[in-house]
């Protein structure tokens, strides 16, 4: 084996399993990063195939662009049922898996039959013409598909006004200045301030553990409403307290 | 190296991408799966750029990319639309519309 | 069995008439069509704004063009037989590479006799239903509807070329839905008008299939170029086009197998009966067929499917009208019947297109006047249809009474009313085909006179059996006239075209004439066929005349007391003939419901239930459509491969 | 390893070329319409961001219609034309003239349906604000205040410069980035629905990822075409093809994904279940747009791959596209027969409709060309004029697309109703309508290419398709009205303009079709 062959061998062999990984993560975020992985050694095999532009660009658009929009959506979605991977859809994942045999067995088939023999010209000359890749690239992107490249703006505009139309709050009343938020807080007649924390004494979780006001009587304001309402409440022992007291006491 | 592996690879990687988007349900993971078909599409045309001796593959590969970003953008923005009103990513969900 | 000797066929076509531009009164020609589409469009689109006098101009515009038509005629006669096919080109509708349609209609004698039946005919009912449908709420759109027939029916008939036919085609077809349907507020009408058009669209598929066959065999679907390459074409390509457009014809022309619609489209109001139903449109079969000839002349196995289809059609016809109560749907089936005698005439091949087209007209006009007869009995006696709540009408309603009679006479074909000459020239021409057609068609004869008896006997002798609150009148002037012309027509008519007019030398530049050379000959053929027509008619008369009509039964009069003694004879009578036909009818009527209706319904059934099942897998699940995307794109790759190893 | 370093080296070597940089020959006054739309875009773009609220509605109408009939002009200037520009890449030629000028004149109807603000009470068909939750507070103070999301104009100039571009492009690439250019404004579009926004997001969506799913396998198609030809250029791909011995397997595989995806944008059975979804959801107005050009552009690149690149292996694809015409044809008519939503029933009936034009497209010859060239445009009128009153029909609750609401329409609205009459009978294909026409030459045309059985399942499947159609005329007609039956809204003018038009122009293809066919006559050949 060749040097070539080592690196299509390994990182071919990453991105497969980190194609795998996305479809069978159970975590989205896991899949975000399992693609960023498969992504990588592709640029590796771009680079690989006399494609050094097309490589650093994967990386730097791919990875690290596009990826990382990707996992900040997900931060933004947080975690959900649907990352489950139990099938909910009759016959869908088996007929997903023939399908997908049967896709990748006819182009497999296809690529087998019509490049078994075929030999590779190589892009030395190519490149060569222009004086290297990034310059050939070029020439082609500013002439024969300029269009194209005039086009892919509109693309990038509508992206940007989609995005704009579908995640940006207008304001449909003036932002409320400091003081007429301090007003507002006050006439409201709601207690002001802040309440009091719960549970100072807690040994455990403290969420259902009452403040004490100084006179060692409890603070209902210090605990969570639905607690209060369902009567969750962990009763105020004194004797507890004492306990404390004496512990503290020299 | 023949190229066939390069583009027998990226069918693989163009089909496991197809059954992804099958499969999950969330739908963030199935658009992460259809840039996997993209560039898996990506991957064929750079190795076969190299065969055929010309930079057409690359370039398309490139403009791709940039199309691949626009998608993105647009994708998300609706998934996170639909994900503030209905509170959830999965792509089963949104299932008034049927018959 | 039957002769279908090709030599006999070339013998008698016409020659190719040359088309003369049109000039003078013949520039009109495009007015004829205009005239009651204007008047459609006005009607339909005006709004309330025309209900008051809308009526009114619909029956001018159709006047207007029976005037433009009677000037034609008296035009066409001042020519030489030769210069009597007109064209008229108004501009290219469709053109694409060696293919031009325009926008043109031909005047010559076959189309200039429908254009004369249809417009004076529908003048006539135009006028009848300003009575008829004096008290409906709707009259304006009834009168569009109508109006906008007539323009259809015009141009189907004046078109010159198929395309351009079958525009009036569904033209017609829509205006027989609108109408049919027209008392919507009945669900027996929307219905039947459902029915109309389900079945109507079959033929319809084999027109448009048959249109393009001639396009792509002639390279054209004018008239004159496709009947002058006729003789080229292989007989094959002739067979089919020829067995498509009689599926077109069958639909169109209620014959079978398509004829179930035609008894349900009775639920429309009785002009539309008598002016679609009876006179006009369901004789546009006859007309396509005839028209064609050049195309049968040369597909004698399409021919002969038309004689088929034609006999089978009287016979279904005839035992139809012998069996039912209800006077309309008696008519319609005595319709089917009588065009089923068309049907078969046509596929004759020359003997027959003349008294075809002969036959037609005689029987437009006189079944006009028997279902306006209808209607007017109708009408007074408080829209009741069903013949056995008749009775004894004759005194109450005089004027409906003898057009009727005279109607009925002109049917059964009694000298010398018109119905006689037209049809015993068919029957004449049968037998030179086979005496087996010929026979057959001289005992549907008798079955006529029976039938056609049984409802005079029925509607206006006997004793009344009316219902209690209907006081029978005469109806008013305005529907009465109408009558009295048709039934005028109903007498003299067939000896006018026949002796006066010389319908053969008239038609036969277009459709081609040839003695029929009978084996017996045509005193015979009279002697035999009002024999059989005076039998049945006697029989007709003894069961339902003398006899007392069941439901009511009044007791002790002498009249029951006769039929008492006669009750041998009527006992003959009952298990020789009444039996057995009632018993073929009720076999027939069943197989109309279930198996032909069965068909209609079944097929939508299967279509509807599968659409259900179908749109099951639209199961709103984004992930699925993605699966049948992916199962697509491996049946798209699998069949391009397969392909390629094939 | 030898060749990536080579380039690398090869990248880090001499930057300064000594080959001299040749500009690229383009003839703008060639690309001009689709330059006029794209630029008007971007005008749209910066009007939105620099314009006074109050300001953008008028300057954008002006806009986006003057450059519509802009651009229009220049097709028309160019007509006759038969070339390619920018190093071969756009085709300037028959077909694609002809497609841009009916993409531009549907569009123009299109935005003065989307222009329409009288029908509905609160506004216009988009939601005030899309970011705004459906049923929020936020969403009911921007309705309050009228606030009307301008911005649609821009996504739809765009999308219509992607449409320009789409049937025009003349190589793989162009015809991707063409495609995308076209699709993602409407992805957008179709979310931004004013009243059931639910539905109108799940439209979005499912547009959305099915519409990137089917773009992944074109493009994986054309990286196989690619492989095998060395170029992405249509002619050149032609070329390849007969020159090289073509028994490679790749071709037939590459094909096939290609067609994966222009027959997921025509809606072909098994590709077609968006169609109804997205119909259903969208704005209504949206739709009539989408569902008339989108299916015009796409036919177009469905036609110039089919016949520039792969004319010459026919006998390949011809047999496929037999059974998937025949599949959607008859798929499309049985399904609709049950929908009692009309916006869903259209979809489907759009399904069937794409089946019969795909008829047309297996007869493989100028008449099939030209003929599926005047059914799109007479189908694209028709069916935005129906989507048109489908926007006026409405009850409380916004647009009744219950069919049931639609029974007595006829008695109430005798104009409207007729209207829509005659747009369904032109759908159904009967005479003195476009959609005779239409049929008739696209059927004429398969029957002379010898696909005789094929006419006969699509006039079967017409038949069953004329009965939904006349179902709801009859339902409109011969039913009476009840307190469920909807009103139709009276329009503005911008309705109602485009109602006009797109009836005037169905009922004249369909009696004086003949300027119109000797058009597409003259411009059945692509240019190769």
């Amino acid at each position: 084996m060749n040097g070539e062959a080592w690196v299509f061998w390994i990182s071919g062999g990453f991105a497969v399993i980190g194609a795998l990984g996305l479809v069978l993560s159970r975590k989205a975020v896991h899949s975000a990063l399992w693609v960023a992985f498969t992504m990588i050694n592709l640029a590796i095999l771009y680079v690989a195939n006399a494609a050094p532009f097309l490589g650093m660009v994967q990386v730097i658009v791919y990875t690290g662009a596009v990826m990382m929009l990707f996992l900040f959506v997900l931060m933004v979605v947080g975690v959900d049922s649907s990352d489950s991977l139990i099938e909910t859809l009759k016959g869908q994942r088996l007929l997903a898996i023939v399908f997908g045999l049967g896709l990748a067995g006819l182009l497999v088939f296809g690529i087998g039959n019509g490049l078994m023999n075929a030999g590779s010209v190589g892009l030395d000359e190519a490149n060569a013409a222009d004086g290297g890749n990034v310059q050939g690239i070029a020439r082609l992107i500013f002439t024969d598909y300029l269009i194209a490249f005039e086009a892919t703006s509109a693309l990038l505009i509508t992206a940007a006004l989609g995005a704009m139309v579908l995640a940006h709050r207008e304001r449909w009343t003036a932002r409320a200045s400091q003081e007429e938020l301090s007003k507002q807080r006050f006439l409201s007649g709601v207690h002001p301030g802040n309440l009091p924390t719960p549970g100072v004494y807690a040994r455990h979780n403290a969420v259902d553990t009452p403040a004490l006001l100084p006179d060692g009587s409890i603070s209902l304001e210090s605990i969570p409403r639905p607690l209060e309402a369902r009567g969750d409440i962990r009763a105020i022992d004194h004797h507890e307290v004492n306990e404390v007291k004496e512990i503290d006491a020299p | 190296m023949n190229p066939s592996n390069y583009v027998i690879l990226s069918a693989v990687l163009f089909t496991i991408g197809a059954v992804g988007v099958l499969v999950r349900r969330n739908a963030i993971i199935v658009f992460m799966c259809v840039e996997l078909m993209l560039n898996a599409a990506n991957l064929a045309f750079v190795a076969f750029a190299r065969m055929n001796g010309n930079l057409d593959g690359q370039v398309v590969a490139f403009f791709v990319m940039v199309v691949a970003a626009s998608e993105v953008v647009v994708g998300l923005a609706i998934i996170v639309t639909i994900f503030r009103t209905r509170r959830s990513a999965s792509i089963d969900e949104p299932n008034l519309l049927k018959y | 069995m039957i002769n279908a000797g090709a030599v006999v066929w070339a013998e008698g076509a016409p020659v190719l008439q040359e088309v003369m531009p049109a000039t003078g009164v013949f520039s009109l020609i495009w007015l004829l069509i205009a005239l009651p589409l204007f008047g459609a469009a006005v009607l339909l689109l005006g709004g309330r704004h025309t209900n008051k006098w809308g009526p009114y101009l619909g029956v001018l515009t159709v006047f207007g063009s029976a005037v433009i038509a009677v000037l034609m005629l008296l035009g066409l006669m001042a020519r030489g037989a030769e210069e009597r096919s007109i064209g008229q080109s108004l501009f290219t509708w469709v053109f694409a590479g060696r293919f031009e349609v325009n926008m043109a209609f031909q005047l010559d004698q076959l189309s200039l006799v429908f254009v004369l039946l249809i417009t004076i005919v529908g003048t006539l009912i135009h006028i009848y239903s300003l009575g008829y449908m004096s008290h409906d709420p709707d009259k304006r759109k009834f009168f569009g509807y109508l109006n906008l027939f007539v323009g259809a029916m015009l141009l189907l008939v004046l078109a010159n070329n198929y395309l351009l036919l079958y525009v009036g085609w569904e033209g017609v077809g829509l205006a027989s839905y609108l109408l049919i349907g027209f008392w919507q507020i009945k669900p027996t009408a929307a219905a039947a008008a459902k029915k109309a058009f389900i079945i109507n669209r079959v033929g319809d598929v084999g027109l448009s299939i048959a249109i393009m066959v001639i396009f792509v065999t002639f390279g054209s679907v004018t008239f004159s170029d496709v009947f002058g390459q006729a003789g080229s074409a292989n007989e094959g390509t002739l067979t089919a086009i020829g067995l498509l457009l009689l599926l077109a014809a069958a639909g169109k022309s209620a014959q079978f197998p398509l004829q179930a619609w035609l008894l349900d489209a009775m639920e429309g109001p009785t002009p539309v009966s008598a002016l679609i139903h009876a006179a006009t449109m369901v004789t546009a079969g006859v007309y396509l067929i005839a028209r064609s000839n050049a195309i049968y002349d040369r597909a004698v196995w399409a021919a002969t499917a038309v004689v088929v289809v034609g006999l089978i059609t009287i016979f279904m016809g005839a035992i139809i009208g012998s069996a039912k109560d209800d006077i309309k749907k008696s008519l319609a089936g005595s319709t089917m019947s009588q065009i089923g005698y068309m049907i078969m005439a046509v596929g004759l091949g020359p003997i027959g297109y003349v008294f075809a087209i002969f036959h037609l007209l005689t029987h437009g006009v006189f079944k006009a006047g028997l279902f306006l007869g209808a209607g007017s009995v109708m009408h007074g006696m408080k829209d009741q249809v069903n013949m056995r709540r008749y009775g004894a009408l004759r005194a109450a309603m005089v004027v409906t009474f003898v057009t009727f009679m005279a109607g009925y006479l002109a049917i059964i074909g009694i000298p010398p009313f018109s119905g006689f000459w037209s049809k015993d020239e068919i029957i004449h021409a049968a037998f030179e085909r086979s005496p087996i057609i010929g026979g057959l068609a001289i005992l549907a004869a008798g079955i006529t006179g029976f039938y056609m008896t049984r409802m005079v006997a029925m509607t206006f002798f006997g004793k009344a059996r009316w219902e209690d609150d209907v006081h029978p009148h005469e109806s008013p002037a305005v529907m009465t006239i109408p009558l009295i012309i048709l039934a005028i027509g109903s007498t003299f008519l067939g000896m006018a075209l026949l002796f006066w007019g010389n319908i053969e030398t008239w038609l036969e530049p277009v459709v081609g004439f040839a003695t029929a050379k009978s084996p017996i000959s045509t005193t015979t053929t009279i002697a035999l066929s009002l024999a059989f027509v005076i039998v049945g008619a006697v029989i007709g008369w003894i069961s339902y005349a003398r006899r007392e009509v069941p439901i009511v039964a009044p007791r002790g009069s002498w009249l029951t007391r006769a039929a008492r003694q006669d009750l041998y004879g009527d006992a003959v009578n009952e298990s020789l003939v009444v039996r057995p036909s009632f018993l073929l009818s009720r076999v027939l009527i069943w197989f109309d419901s279930r198996v032909v209706d069965g068909i209609v319904n079944g097929s939508a059934a299967i279509v509807g239930g599968s659409s259900g099942r179908l749109r099951r897998y639209q199961s709103g699940f984004a992930r699925s459509y993605a699966l049948s995307m992916v199962g697509g794109a491996v049946f798209v790759l699998l069949a391009l491969v397969l392909v390629r190893l094939s | 390893m030898t060749a990536a370093s080579m380039s690398v080296q090869a990248l880090v070597g001499r930057f300064a070329t000594d080959t001299p940089f040749e500009l690229p020959v383009i003839d703008y006054r060639l690309l001009m319409p689709i330059l006029i739309i794209l630029g008007a875009g971007v005008v749209s773009v910066v009007i939105e961001a620099f314009a006074p609220r109050r300001a953008r509605r008028p300057l954008q109408l002006i806009l986006v219609l003057g450059s519509l009939v802009a651009a229009f002009i220049a097709v028309v200037g160019l007509a006759g034309t038969q070339t390619t520009t920018a190093a071969g890449s756009i085709a300037v030629d028959g077909p694609a003239l002809v497609m841009q000028g009916a993409i531009l004149v549907i569009a123009l109807l299109g935005g003065l349906l989307m222009a329409e603000r009288m029908v509905d009470p609160s506004g216009d068909a988009f939601a005030p604000r899309a970011s705004a939750l459906p049923g929020s507070d936020d969403e009911r103070q921007f309705a309050a205040r009228g606030y009307l999301q301008t911005e649609v104009w821009p996504l739809f100039l765009f999308a219509v410069g992607g449409m320009l571009l789409f049937p025009a492009s003349n190589d793989l690439l162009i015809m991707f980035v063409a495609l995308e250019v076209m699709s993602l404004p409407l992805y957008l579009l179709a979310g931004l629905a004013r009243r059931r926004r639910l539905l109108s997001q799940e439209a979005a969506m499912k547009y959305f990822l099915l519409g990137a799913f089917s773009s992944a396998f074109f493009l994986y198609g054309a990286a196989l075409i690619y492989g095998y030809a060395g170029s992405v250029d249509l002619p050149v791909i032609a070329a390849q093809l007969s020159g090289k011995p073509s028994e490679s397997a790749i071709v037939l595989i590459g094909l096939g994904m290609l067609l994966v995806g222009l027959l997921f944008k025509i809606g072909a059975v098994p590709f077609h279940q968006w169609t109804p979804d997205v119909y259903q959801g969208a704005p209504t107005a949206v739709t009539g747009f989408m569902a008339a050009t989108v299916k015009i552009a796409a036919f177009g690149a469905l036609f110039r791959v089919l016949y520039v690149a792969f004319g010459g292996m026919r006998w390949d694809w011809a047999p496929m596209m037999w059974i998937v015409a025949i599949l959607t044809m008859l798929i499309g008519s049985i399904i609709a027969i049950t929908q009692t939503d009309i916006k869903r029933m259209l979809a489907y009936s759009s399904i069937a409709q794409a089946g019969f034009i795909l008829v047309g497209l297996i007869a493989a010859s100028p008449a099939g060309l030209a003929g599926a060239m005047f059914y799109l445009i007479a189908y694209g009128f028709t069916t935005i004029g129906a989507f048109a009153v489908i926007t006026m029909v409405r009850d409380g609750n916004g647009e009744a697309t219950h069919l049931s609401k639609w029974a007595g329409l006829g008695k109430k609205s005798p104009l409207v109703a007729t209207l829509f009459s005659v747009f369904m009978l032109s759908l159904a294909g009967i005479p003195l309508t476009s959609g005779f026409i239409g049929k008739f030459s696209v059927f004429t045309a398969a029957i002379e290419a010898g696909a005789g059985w094929l006419v006969i399942v699509a006039v079967v499947a017409s038949l069953i398709a004329a009965f939904f159609y006349v179902r709801v005329i009859v339902l409109m007609f011969f039913s009476e009205p009840n307190d469920q039956t909807a009103t139709v809204a009276i329009p503005s003018v911008f309705t109602t303009i485009a109602l006009a038009a797109a009836a005037t122009i169905t009922i004249v293809l369909g009696i004086v079709p003949q300027p119109l066919i000797e058009l597409l006559a003259n411009a059945d050949v692509f240019v190769r």
